[in-house]
């Protein structure tokens, strides 16, 4: 499935050989009347086929400034891309031209939104929705984008999709919703799939059947996919390596397991500290204290330093750099050794 | 006929009489040489002569009907059915001969029975014809008027009248019409040009509400299909007229009932070859129609009429002191830029009858003189004067243009009451108009008489029959002599000396007569136009199209 | 997890705060702002702007341009023109914000207890509006005017007496506008949760409606004001022209427009001219400052 | 859907007859303290009372009624709607049945409409999409601009300059240089013609499309402007669509529910403006119809045009509510 695509004209100077998608020095600004915000200061990862990130911050953080820079769905202005390097197997997405960015998105890269509600449109069929693609993208009669549009809805398991598929977005549950969404996503065969939290608006038991769908789509088609969260814990089953983010940065990455045992950055053991768990029953959740800094007037330093037991003086002047701490994890701390170290 | 209609024509051509009716235009086709003229026109009330009341009803029916008589350009009487001028030994009784095989555009025959039964149709009370009125010297009128209100409160029916037929007029033969009045009166002749005096078919009476809609007329032209209320006329020339007969083949009136200068700027995009420019638009006109425009004096008087009957308005004074107040050339220039004449009279020039200056003591402007007489008059101090006026129209800028004056020269406040023309018409005649209103009057007939006696001439001796409150034993007696004269001249003799007393005593400050500028249209050979200046308007028959 | 750690800033306090910091620096703001000072003294103290008595006209001058103390010269019927203009700001300032102030108080009452109690409350209230709002505006206020055109109203008198028949038209049909938008506003914050606690601490409905809801449910009415002051003025200009307005002597920028539109195309636009832009600068000033206010309190719509 | 629409149409026979009464009761009060308007058929000439009281039995208006001051007429309202229920409106006081006037001035008024109606879904709406669509850019504020001077310059003063400048000085130039009849020409007329009804109102109808331009440009645009901002355009470009169908199909189609709301009530406010505007064209009109039937007090007249215009006011308005089902699946009425 993938060969066929590597002869696509869309991108004919992709590299195999390359990872799925590296993602080097991402910079995002956004003018403002207040100046310029920094919404994404630097995001390093990589993702490769099959294998799933999930990428974990506060609101705010730039998570899904990045995901949207990766699309090529930034509304430019009032954002801009101010540098860095998004690599689809080695070709950087930045610098094609808006038809080919175009033709990249869907076909090569594709999205899930956080509100299925809000993210279909309210006032078209979810047939309509989906069949859309194949016309569009693949020129297919209205018949024929009616039966893969079906077989899309079945795929990701919405019952009686038949009668269904003629009904308005309004109509279906919460959970039915992201299912349509998952399966528009899904519609052309990406490479990579870029959940932007999936299952935020959801309920908990909802949530866990959609990530069990993800991930099950995933295995089979070995796609990538990015998982963007500000839960730990929804991820926590599904993620192979995990990033989080702060201000802009990628303050830790690490595999799931290494980072929920012994997270590097102060944030991470922080974050972790207030997912409610059921082994520590009865004990108080933490609260991070203090806001995340102001994007337009981040202080020098650290970006966490106010906020952080751990800081020090060079907390406030210098801004530590991501660096590997261990095999496969890197975190940006002046004080990782310690923090991985516990206390 | 006697209407005051001067102020219906403020209300609805609202050009204060310096267009009476000159609103015609030339339509003319590009370059298909079209024989059509097309002309504008305010929405007319009625089209059956026995109830043609105003301006753009009389326009159309002088063109769709005949009469006895039509006016020459000096007011004389120009024979149309009739054969020759009426003749009396007596001045009582009136004899006129028709000429014969006048027919109407449906074919009934015109000879003097057919007069007599218009007229006796028109003045039959129950018939509530508005052109009754003109027919009240005749011998019998009172006969054919309802009773008396029987309880006196208002309108209710009133007793069948006692005959169906005018008595005074009688059929001789089927080509002469004796027509006997109560008293003698010389100038009667002057009313048989008027719409009033018209005939009507038998057809058109049996029918009447059809035949207003659809005229069966006797002019030079007839009706194409139906009045088009508030759209358009159409008329075309009716090729069996026995007199005059116009020269091209149709004439289009569009009705016009929108805001009041909405003629001038179809004139100007070709719509309109007829049209008389609006006040403010007159200097422009002069520059671009200069040598197609004709101006001339309206036989229309405009006044400042005052509450006779009110106490304050009372002595003679105080109306002196308003008169001599105002600026007439001032307003004329201003308002008018400069088209109009000041009133130094109560007759305008064209006019059989008229004299030269016989007001002008009153009729001038004198600021000084002005304050001296009325701080020596009844008028209280302090006093805020009401200006009434019925509003929409020129009259409004023209009576604000006084107050202004007043204000200015006699150190009073004004303040205008512009009210509804239904209420200012019921006001003026129950004598509720608490100050100096505007009046117009635009003449029925072309004689002197018809300046004075229909206005200011009283039953009673308090006024109280006329608007203006106004009773003079001396203007009475005046007007009675010359009524009964032998002959015009000597009748006329009686008018002016009626009329010095009008300009002493004031029932209304003369303002200035009105003057029309009328520009032709360049498919219009400008030579045919012929304006006549009694009837106030261009004769459209003879008019002749390039 | 920052809704968890973050205190939210009272909504309402910042949403008003903030759109008044915003406005503060906009140049546009503070243009019309300062002209519409202008205006309001030009409208209240007509004396300080001229001494010259816009009554006294001499005829003779008619349409003179202009000459040492009469700087736009005269009109048709030689008054000053730029005492005219000054005098003419009076009415149609007094009529908009006589109406704004009925259509408020009235609209807004009605508002509320229609969106407040909602039920038969608001179905008989809602049904009132229908029956006014089918009559179009200005269609209705020209054929009410001109039907009692001539009627003099008992108990007023002056200059008030000249614009009360116009303003009780315009509020009469101009109320359902503001009704309606404070209905939906107060429907939108009657659930909401501050007013659930007022309740449950025993709070009386007046004090509810009137304390609690009615400051929050303003903001979208509040943006309208000067749109709707501005939207007056221009009717009353309109009015005026069809001869329903204030009557001469008075004088209004609708009356000169209305005296003067002739004289546009015949030789003296100035007549038309002046009136006229006094009446767009006003408008436009008004219409500038409601815009304004609405971006502050609606950024997004920017 | 059906019971909606019954209910409202119930609710609209109410209004109407509350409408209707009123409108009844303000004539009357009108002539009652006015005085009898058949006065006026006489000029200022003395009419006897036993005329007077002909002419008013012809017009209907001798009931006693209109003598005294309040007094609501309830005969002479019963009786009207009676003779309505026979699709008989009377006679206007001359003797023309206004179901013909009405009838005759209803193509007009509609023409009229639907070149403003045009005007705003093809200027307005175009005007409000390429500034939303080129936010802060030129456009943008050309745009801003226009509409704010739209807005500050009085409905009628556009309509005098429009009708001097376009009809008499272009107008003129057109006639000039390609004789009277030439398509220009025809359009550009100072007023109403009657050789060509419908070029002659081509710009009056935009004139008072200008009128309420600002409003549905405004609107529009915000709209736009909002759902550009919305996430499902996001979605729309996330799968790649072109930028014409995500503007035309995923945009502009959203945006459209608004305004077309906007349009009804905004139909409602030019009928206010085509009394100016008919008036000023010499547009034998609804407008004019009912402007003039007021100043004559022709009650008959002014109660079966307003009783119309308020009628055609309540349908635009069910029909754009329902239309609006039709363009927001999400609205159901039960």
């Amino acid at each position: 499935m993938a060969d066929v695509k590597f002869q696509s004209e869309i991108l004919p100077e992709l590299d195999p050989s390359a990872p799925l998608l590296d993602v080097r020095d991402l910079q995002v600004e956004f003018r403002t009347r207040d100046g310029i915000a920094k919404a994404v200061n630097g995001a390093n990862f990589t993702v490769n086929r099959g294998e799933t990130l999930a990428i974990v911050g506060e609101s705010g953080s730039g998570k899904s400034v990045t995901s949207q820079a990766i699309m090529g769905i930034l509304e430019t202005p009032p954002a801009k891309i101010a540098g860095g390097e998004v690599l689809f197997h080695g070709v950087d997405l930045l610098t094609l031209s808006k038809e080919r960015k175009r033709r990249v998105r869907a076909n090569h890269v594709a999205m899930v939104f956080q509100d299925a509600l809000s993210a279909l449109n309210p006032v078209y069929t979810v047939g309509f929705q989906l069949a859309e693609l194949f016309r569009k993208h693949r020129g297919m009669s209205k018949a024929e984008a009616k039966k893969k549009s079906l077989e899309l809805l079945d795929l990701v398991k919405i019952p009686a999709a038949a009668q269904r598929i003629n009904e308005y977005p309004h109509q279906f549950s919460g959970g039915m919703r992201q299912r349509v969404m998952i399966a528009m996503a899904l519609a052309l065969d990406p490479d990579l799939l870029i959940a932007d939290e999936p299952t935020t608006a959801l309920d908990v038991t909802v949530q866990a059947q959609i990530m069990r769908l993800l991930a099950e789509i995933q295995a089979e088609r070995q796609m990538g996919l990015i998982l963007i969260t500000h839960d730990l814990g929804v991820v926590a089953d599904v993620a192979d390596k995990i990033s989080v983010m702060y201000a802009g940065r990628i303050v830790e990455q690490a595999p799931v397991l290494d980072l929920f045992g012994k997270p590097a950055h102060p944030y991470t053991k922080a974050l972790l500290r207030s997912i409610p768990r059921l082994d520590t029953k009865g004990q108080k959740l933490e609260v991070i204290e203090g806001l995340p800094p102001v994007l337009t007037n981040i202080p020098p330093g650290c970006a966490f330093a106010a906020r952080c037991h751990y800081a020090q003086d060079v907390c406030r002047t210098d801004i530590p750099l991501l660096e590997t701490v261990a095999a496969d994890r890197a975190a940006a701390c002046h004080f990782s050794a310690e923090v991985i170290n516990g206390e | 006929m006697r209407t005051k209609r001067v102020m219906s024509a403020i209300a609805v051509a609202a050009i204060a009489g310096l267009v009476v009716s000159a609103c015609g235009s030339g339509g003319d086709d590009a370059g298909s040489g079209s024989q059509e003229l097309n002309l504008g026109l305010g929405e007319p009330k009625n089209l059956v002569p026995p109830n043609v009341g105003e301006s753009e009803g009389g326009e159309v029916t002088r063109l769709v009907y005949s009469g006895l008589y039509t006016y020459n350009n000096d007011g004389s009487l120009k024979p149309v059915i009739a054969e020759g001028q009426p003749t009396s030994t007596d001045n009582k009784v009136w004899t006129i001969k028709l000429k014969s095989g006048w027919t109407f555009q449906n074919g009934e025959a015109i000879d003097a029975n057919t007069f007599k039964k218009a007229w006796d149709y028109t003045v039959y009370g129950p018939n509530a014809n508005s052109g009754s009125y003109f027919f009240n010297k005749i011998t019998g009128f009172a006969d054919t008027q309802s009773g008396a209100d029987p309880d006196g409160d208002g309108p209710q029916k009133g007793a069948e009248p006692k005959a169906k037929e005018l008595s005074g007029v009688k059929v001789v033969d089927p080509t002469t019409i004796q027509i006997t009045l109560d008293t003698p009166w010389v100038v009667f002749p002057a009313l048989l040009g008027y719409t009033a005096f018209y005939p009507t078919a038998d057809a058109c009476r049996a029918q009447i509400e059809a035949c207003n809609e659809a005229p069966i007329g006797n002019g030079p032209f007839k009706f194409v299909g139906k009045w088009e209320h508030k759209t358009s006329i159409k008329l075309e020339k009716w090729s069996d007229y026995k007199g005059e007969q116009p020269s091209y083949q149709k004439l289009n009136f569009t009705i016009f009932t929108g805001s009041n200068n909405s003629q001038w700027a179809p004139f100007e995009a070709g719509s309109l070859d007829i049209a008389a420019p609006t006040p403010d638009k007159y200097e422009s006109a002069k520059q671009k129609y200069g040598d197609r425009m004709i101006e001339a004096d309206s036989p229309s008087t405009w006044s400042l009429g005052f509450p006779s009957y009110d106490n304050i308005y009372k002595d003679p004074k105080v109306r002196q002191a308003f008169s001599l107040a105002v600026d007439r050339q001032g307003i004329i220039d201003a308002i008018f830029t400069g088209r109009g004449k000041p009133l130094a009279t109560f007759i305008p020039t064209m006019i059989p009858g008229y004299t030269e200056g016989t007001c002008a003591t009153y009729c001038k402007t004198d600021p000084a003189a002005a304050k001296a007489l009325l701080d020596s008059s009844t008028w209280p101090k302090g006093k805020k004067v009401e200006l009434w006026i019925n509003s929409g129209g020129t009259g409004e800028k023209i009576l604000k243009a006084i107050g202004d004056q007043l204000a200015k020269n006699l150190g009073v406040e004004y303040e205008m009451k512009n009210i509804e023309w239904n209420d200012f018409l019921q006001k003026k005649q129950d004598h509720k108009l608490t100050g100096p209103f505007f009046t117009g009057w635009q003449p029925d007939y072309a004689d002197s008489e018809n300046y004075m006696g229909p206005l200011y001439y009283s039953g009673a001796k308090d006024g109280s029959d006329n608007d203006f409150g106004y009773y003079n034993a001396d203007f009475q007696k005046l007007m009675d002599e010359g009524n009964a004269a032998p002959t015009i001249a000597e009748a006329h003799a009686k008018y002016t000396a009626a009329e010095k007393i009008l300009t002493e005593t004031l029932p209304v400050a003369p303002l200035y007569t009105g003057r029309t500028s009328t520009v032709i249209g360049d498919k219009i050979d400008f030579k045919s136009v012929d304006r006549n200046p009694i009837l106030g308007g261009i004769d459209f028959v003879k008019i002749k199209l390039k | 997890m920052s809704d968890v750690s973050t205190p939210k800033p009272s909504k309402q306090r910042s949403l008003w705060s903030d759109a008044f910091h915003d406005l503060r620096k906009r140049p546009t703001v503070i243009v019309s702002v300062v002209v519409l000072l202008v205006v309001f003294a030009i409208a209240f103290f007509p004396s300080l702007f001229t001494s010259v008595d816009y009554k006294q006209c001499d005829i003779a001058l008619t349409k003179a341009g202009p000459v040492s103390g009469h700087p736009l010269g005269f009109d048709e019927f030689g008054c000053d023109l730029y005492s005219q203009a000054i005098y003419g700001a009076g009415p149609s300032i007094q009529l908009a914000l006589m109406v704004v102030v009925i259509t408020l108080l009235v609209g807004g009452f009605i508002g509320v207890l229609a969106g407040f109690y909602g039920r038969w409350v608001d179905a008989i209230f809602s049904r009132i509006v229908d029956i006014f709002s089918s009559v179009p505006f200005l269609l209705g206020s020209i054929l009410l005017l001109a039907m009692f055109r001539d009627v003099d109203l008992p108990l007023i008198s002056g200059q008030f007496e000249l614009i009360i028949p116009a303003v009780l038209t315009l509020a009469l049909f101009g109320w359902t506008n503001t009704m309606r938008l404070i209905r939906a506003s107060v429907m939108e914050a009657r659930s909401q949760d501050y007013v659930h606690a007022a309740r449950s601490l025993g709070a009386a409905d007046g004090r509810i409606m009137f304390r609690h809801i009615l400051p929050n449910a303003m903001a979208p009415v509040v943006s309208l004001i000067p749109l709707s002051i501005g939207g007056l003025i221009s009717a009353e200009a309109t009015l005026s022209f069809l001869g329903l307005g204030i009557k001469p002597p008075s004088i209004t920028w609708g009356i000169m427009i209305s005296n003067g539109a002739g004289w546009f195309t015949g030789g003296y636009p100035r007549l038309l001219i002046v009136p006229s832009i006094f009446l767009i600068v006003t408008v436009l000033a008004f219409v500038l400052l409601g815009d304004a206010i609405r971006d502050a309190l609606d950024p997004k719509l920017r | 859907m059906g019971r909606y629409v019954i209910r409202r149409l119930l609710q609209a026979v109410l209004t109407l007859s509350v409408v209707l009464f009123m409108l009844h009761y303000l004539m009357s009060l009108a002539i009652q303290i006015n005085g009898n308007p058949v006065r006026t058929f006489f000029g200022d000439k003395p009419v006897s009372d036993e005329l007077l009281q002909a002419t008013m039995e012809k017009f209907n208006l001798d009931d006693p009624c209109l003598k005294s001051v309040g007094d609501p007429c309830w005969g002479m309202f019963t009786d009207r709607m009676q003779q309505w229920s026979h699709f008989d409106f009377g006679t206007d006081f001359q003797s023309v049945k206004i179901g013909d006037s009405i009838a005759n001035a209803i193509p007009v008024t509609l023409t009229i409409f639907a070149i403003t109606t045009v005007v705003w879904a093809l200027f307005g709406v175009t005007a409000g999409v390429l500034a939303a669509m080129n936010r802060g850019r030129f456009i943008d504020y050309l745009v801003r601009i226009g509409t704010t001077f739209t807005l500050a310059i009085p409905g009628f003063l556009m309509l005098i300059l429009v009708q001097n400048i376009f009809g008499v000085i272009i107008g003129n130039w057109f006639r000039e240089q390609f004789g009277r009849e030439s398509f220009l020409s025809l359009i550009f007329q100072p007023t109403y013609s009657a050789k060509a009804p419908f070029l002659s109102l081509v710009i009056p109808g935009i004139a008072l499309g200008v009128f309420g331009i600002a409003g549905i440009t405004r609107l529009s645009r915000t709209s736009m402007l909002e759902n550009l901002r919305s996430d499902f355009v996001r979605t729309a470009k996330a799968k790649g669509l072109k930028r014409t169908r995500v503007t035309i199909v995923h945009t502009l189609r959203n945006s459209l529910i608004p305004v077309v709301t906007v349009i009804g009530f905004a139909l409602g406010d030019a009928l206010g403006g085509s009394v100016v505007l008919e008036g000023l064209y010499n547009i034998p009109g609804l407008g004019l119809l009912a402007f003039n039937g007021v100043k004559t007090n022709d009650t008959a007249v002014v109660i079966a045009v307003v009783a119309l215009a308020s009628v055609v006011f309540m349908v635009t308005n069910l029909i754009v509510d329902l239309f609006y089902a039709v363009l927001d699946p999400r609205i159901r009425y039960e």
